[in-house]
């Protein structure tokens, strides 16, 4: 395979070089414990405190209110976990959204088992969340709600200012998993009115297997480890370091250029989905206007995505066909699902997700190598 | 993930296409879960003469569909309803577990076309009688 | 400061210049996400595979009772909490041992708010679990033991074997954090008669932030996250391929060279605790003859360990007082503590823990500095 | 984590030592918290000439030791009495959060001396009277 057109940038993302360059020193020479006092010790605490501070610029809060985590999966888990059971004697009910990854999904299911109970909130055919159906779904004993900024498969802005303030109003907590919502759109969280926010850093240029999570002051999630006093006990094991380094300046970086990113991913995104448009037929858009510069989420009627995957593949483009993450199971793609299509359609959704290291050249070769693919499995389909 | 051959049927898959005035036809599967499978049988002579087959369906799914095709061509029916998808998954040098489930689909293609094909015959001579 | 000694090995290690370079590749270029179908994800996937198979050849086991987790304090979550409340309905009483790490510790004092019962076994005064006082302890509902295979703090090494047998008869569930015995003991489960073992990298020449959990096919904890299916869901979120090579790799060579490492830190530890002996008065060895290779845990009685941690930083010595993974606290030692020793004697224990970077001019060096540091130091205090 | 100027007074801390013969003294902490202090003073017409101190504790302790015995030598009773914790730790460029309680017991234990130095001065003026 020559040609290498990697169009999975919501599955997981190239570390960035200089991301890569930044953490080097913190692998190889500053190797100490930051819990340690003498020098090289804190010369790892400042470098995670440096961090922290980084990231809580680009969210507008306070550094004690960053943590680092181990993965977009776990800062998820710790606030939808562990402020329900917290707060369980203020009441047992979660409210979340029938499109959220299953880091929230089956979190919210899992506590189900402990004597929560939840509603799902709606989204409508454009995959954005239903805010009346939401609103109608609270009850007095609700506690939580946890709705995503932006979906990872159709790219879908979600209104979470709005649901904030609803949430705000009720005196309800309100987490968001803004994994695919980072160097894409604002991070503030005092204009998001968010209590708590989840990122994952692989999904911007940063190495995967760190997270983070914002919570405001205030609020004591109940801790999914026990242990040290490691990030205010919210996360006790031993900093990773290098990666902290690496995420915060990760998120610097992607926040430092996003308007040229914003500018050029926008333009590809409507290349190619125009290219795709003109040269293909019977195709149903599962992106809606509202959405990520980056995400294009289509669905080639009448064959089924994986075939089309391993087929562009052969051709050293990368794409995915419903989550990544919930590859493993055979299941059609809840979210589209939820967005009323059909089974098939469903099933035939792909999803092209840019990043700032497309060019237009790739993407010209792709709209090409789909066109021929398409009409490839079509003949074999029943379904023309 | 797959074998070379599930690659080289997926690629290339053969006996593909709808087939005008076949004998028997089988559909199986349901979209539900993302496979359908059509089998078209041609038989003269209790010998599957000819075989294609239309699916709606992954790498694996094609795959299945092409090697089943291949392998009933030119047997009786009697051998050609021995054949197991078991069978079927070994030709292709092994399926993902989570992928047998489309050998058993090509293996009960076959079978309903086979079923199909019976009917027919059977309301043919019918017909005959009446 | 010109010198640099490091002698806080059980705190943090440098990471080996093979194992940073086996992970580059995956850091830099191989970034698919091991869930991807396309090639990049899938040699990404190889990865994993072929690290688990790596891992499990070192323990004995099979590779898909190999888990990596984000650290050793969550691997010791999983078993800890994840056993106790998959098998709550067959009993509530959990037996661990006084010296234990936070993390099972902590975790463990947390099960108590859910409901669990637990008892502490006790130590004698060479640190080493007393197995009649913890036979003593099990109970009909007891359904877990978990004991550490070596002492963080002293090295004392702790009667496993022995324990598993015990558990193995009454059919309770047998877990080991054997994070300070990887590089150091056989880490070969059925040996150890364990159904569970926790591993951290960063103990051996691997990066912090990853984790092993060994468990044995048939038990099944409870998952701390809900997500997607990585890691058997036992651990789901995108797989941190870089470290994930690099712990394998790390584990690799730490047994690959074990008997020089064995026969030079041996020596090394020796000449270290004769130096000492001779050379300073009134001291107290809290690291007992059955212990791991590298450690070595004085107590400079009269004095207080953190003003001799500082005073040896000046010179460019990394040592440790208590566990650096429980500063943050005020409290002495509770090892030091369940071995016996008095407030003033915890408080002044200092932990000298070597690595195969150690040598013979180093510790020479740091025998020559401890003495006139706590010669300066003894002037200062009341207790002479 | 700690200030150039406690590290300064914790590498070379003044006023070392027990004194013979002191006017008063005081003895604070406990090695339960990993700290004690004895502070000794000696008072010549209600000011303080001379000030010494032992300690075992942590580097702030030894440094809150050095600092306030600097702070207090050659000040009236009263001057001393009015030091505050507080005073000390802003001398010293600031204590961690988890260390200013080292400050508090450095103004304790001059409290305790001088509580020391007037109880002996009260015995003696009843000697005197006897
Ligand atoms: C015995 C023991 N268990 C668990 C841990 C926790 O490991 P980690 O820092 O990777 O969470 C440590 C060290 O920190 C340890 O020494
Ligand atoms: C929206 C969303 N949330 C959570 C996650 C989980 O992040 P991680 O893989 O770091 O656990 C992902 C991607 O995997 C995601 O797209």
């Amino acid at each position: 395979m020559e040609k290498s057109v990697y169009l999975d940038n919501n599955a997981t993302t190239k570390v960035d070089k200089e991301v890569v360059e930044s953490m080097m020193k913190y692998l190889k020479d500053d190797y100490g414990n930051p819990s340690s006092l003498y020098t090289l010790g804190q010369n790892a605490r400042s470098a995670v405190e440096d961090s922290r501070k980084r990231v809580a610029s680009i969210l507008n809060c306070e550094p004690r209110d960053v943590f680092f985590t181990g993965s977009g999966t776990e800062s998820d888990n710790i606030a939808v976990k562990g402020v329900a059971r917290r707060y369980k004697n203020k009441g047992n009910h979660i409210i979340t959204s029938a499109i959220e990854h299953h880091a929230v999904l089956k979190s919210v299911e899992h506590l189900a088992k402990e004597g929560f109970t939840y509603d799902i909130a709606k989204v409508g055919e454009d995959g954005i969340v239903d805010v009346d159906h939401l609103k109608s779904l609270i009850k007095p004993e609700t506690i939580l709600i946890s709705v995503m900024y932006a979906n990872n498969e159709t790219g879908a802005i979600q209104p979470i200012e709005e649901i904030g303030k609803i949430a705000k109003e009720r005196e309800i907590y309100f987490h968001t998993d803004a994994v695919q919502g980072a160097g894409k759109l604002t991070l503030d969280v005092k204009k998001l009115n968010v209590d708590m926010l989840s990122l994952s850093g692989h999904k911007f240029h940063a190495p995967k297997g760190i997270g983070i999570l914002y919570k405001r002051t205030g609020i004591n999630p109940i801790p999914l480890f026990h242990g040290g006093h490691h990030e205010l006990s919210v996360r006790p094991s031993t900093e990773n370091v290098p990666y902290i380094v690496a995420v915060a300046k990760a998120l610097e970086i992607a926040y430092r250029d996003i308007d040229e990113h914003r500018a050029k991913q926008t333009m590809l995104k409507e290349r190619l989905k125009a290219g795709i448009t003109k040269n293909i037929g019977n195709i149903l858009l599962n992106t809606p206007d509202n959405s990520v510069f980056n995400t294009l989420n289509i669905s080639f009627v009448g064959i089924e995505g994986e075939s089309i995957l391993f087929s562009l593949d052969e051709f050293g483009i990368a794409v995915s066909t419903g989550s990544a993450c919930t590859s493993g199971s055979l299941e059609a793609s809840h979210v589209i699902m939820a967005m009323g299509r059909d089974h098939t359609t469903s099933h035939g959704s792909v999803r092209f997700s840019l990043s700032k290291y497309t060019t237009e050249e790739e993407i010209d070769y792709t709209i090409d190598k789909v066109k021929s693919v398409v009409e490839k499995i079509r003949k074999i389909s029943p379904y023309k | 993930m797959y074998s070379q051959t599930v690659m080289d049927h997926f690629r290339n898959p053969h006996n593909v296409g709808k087939m005008e005035n076949p004998s028997g036809v089988g559909k199986v599967g349901n979209p539900q879960c993302g496979d359908e499978m059509i089998i078209y049988i041609k038989v003269e002579n209790n010998v599957i003469t000819d075989v294609s087959f239309e699916t709606f369906g992954c790498v694996a799914a094609i795959a299945s569909s092409s090697m089943t095709t291949d392998l009933i061509k030119g047997k009786t029916i009697e051998e050609a309803l021995a054949l197991s998808n078991k069978e079927v998954a070994d030709k292709l040098g092994g399926l993902p577990p989570l992928k047998m489930h489309c050998s058993v689909l090509a293996e009960d293609g076959i079978k309903m076309a086979i079923e199909d094909y019976r009917k027919r015959e059977e309301e043919k001579k019918n017909e005959q009688k009446i």
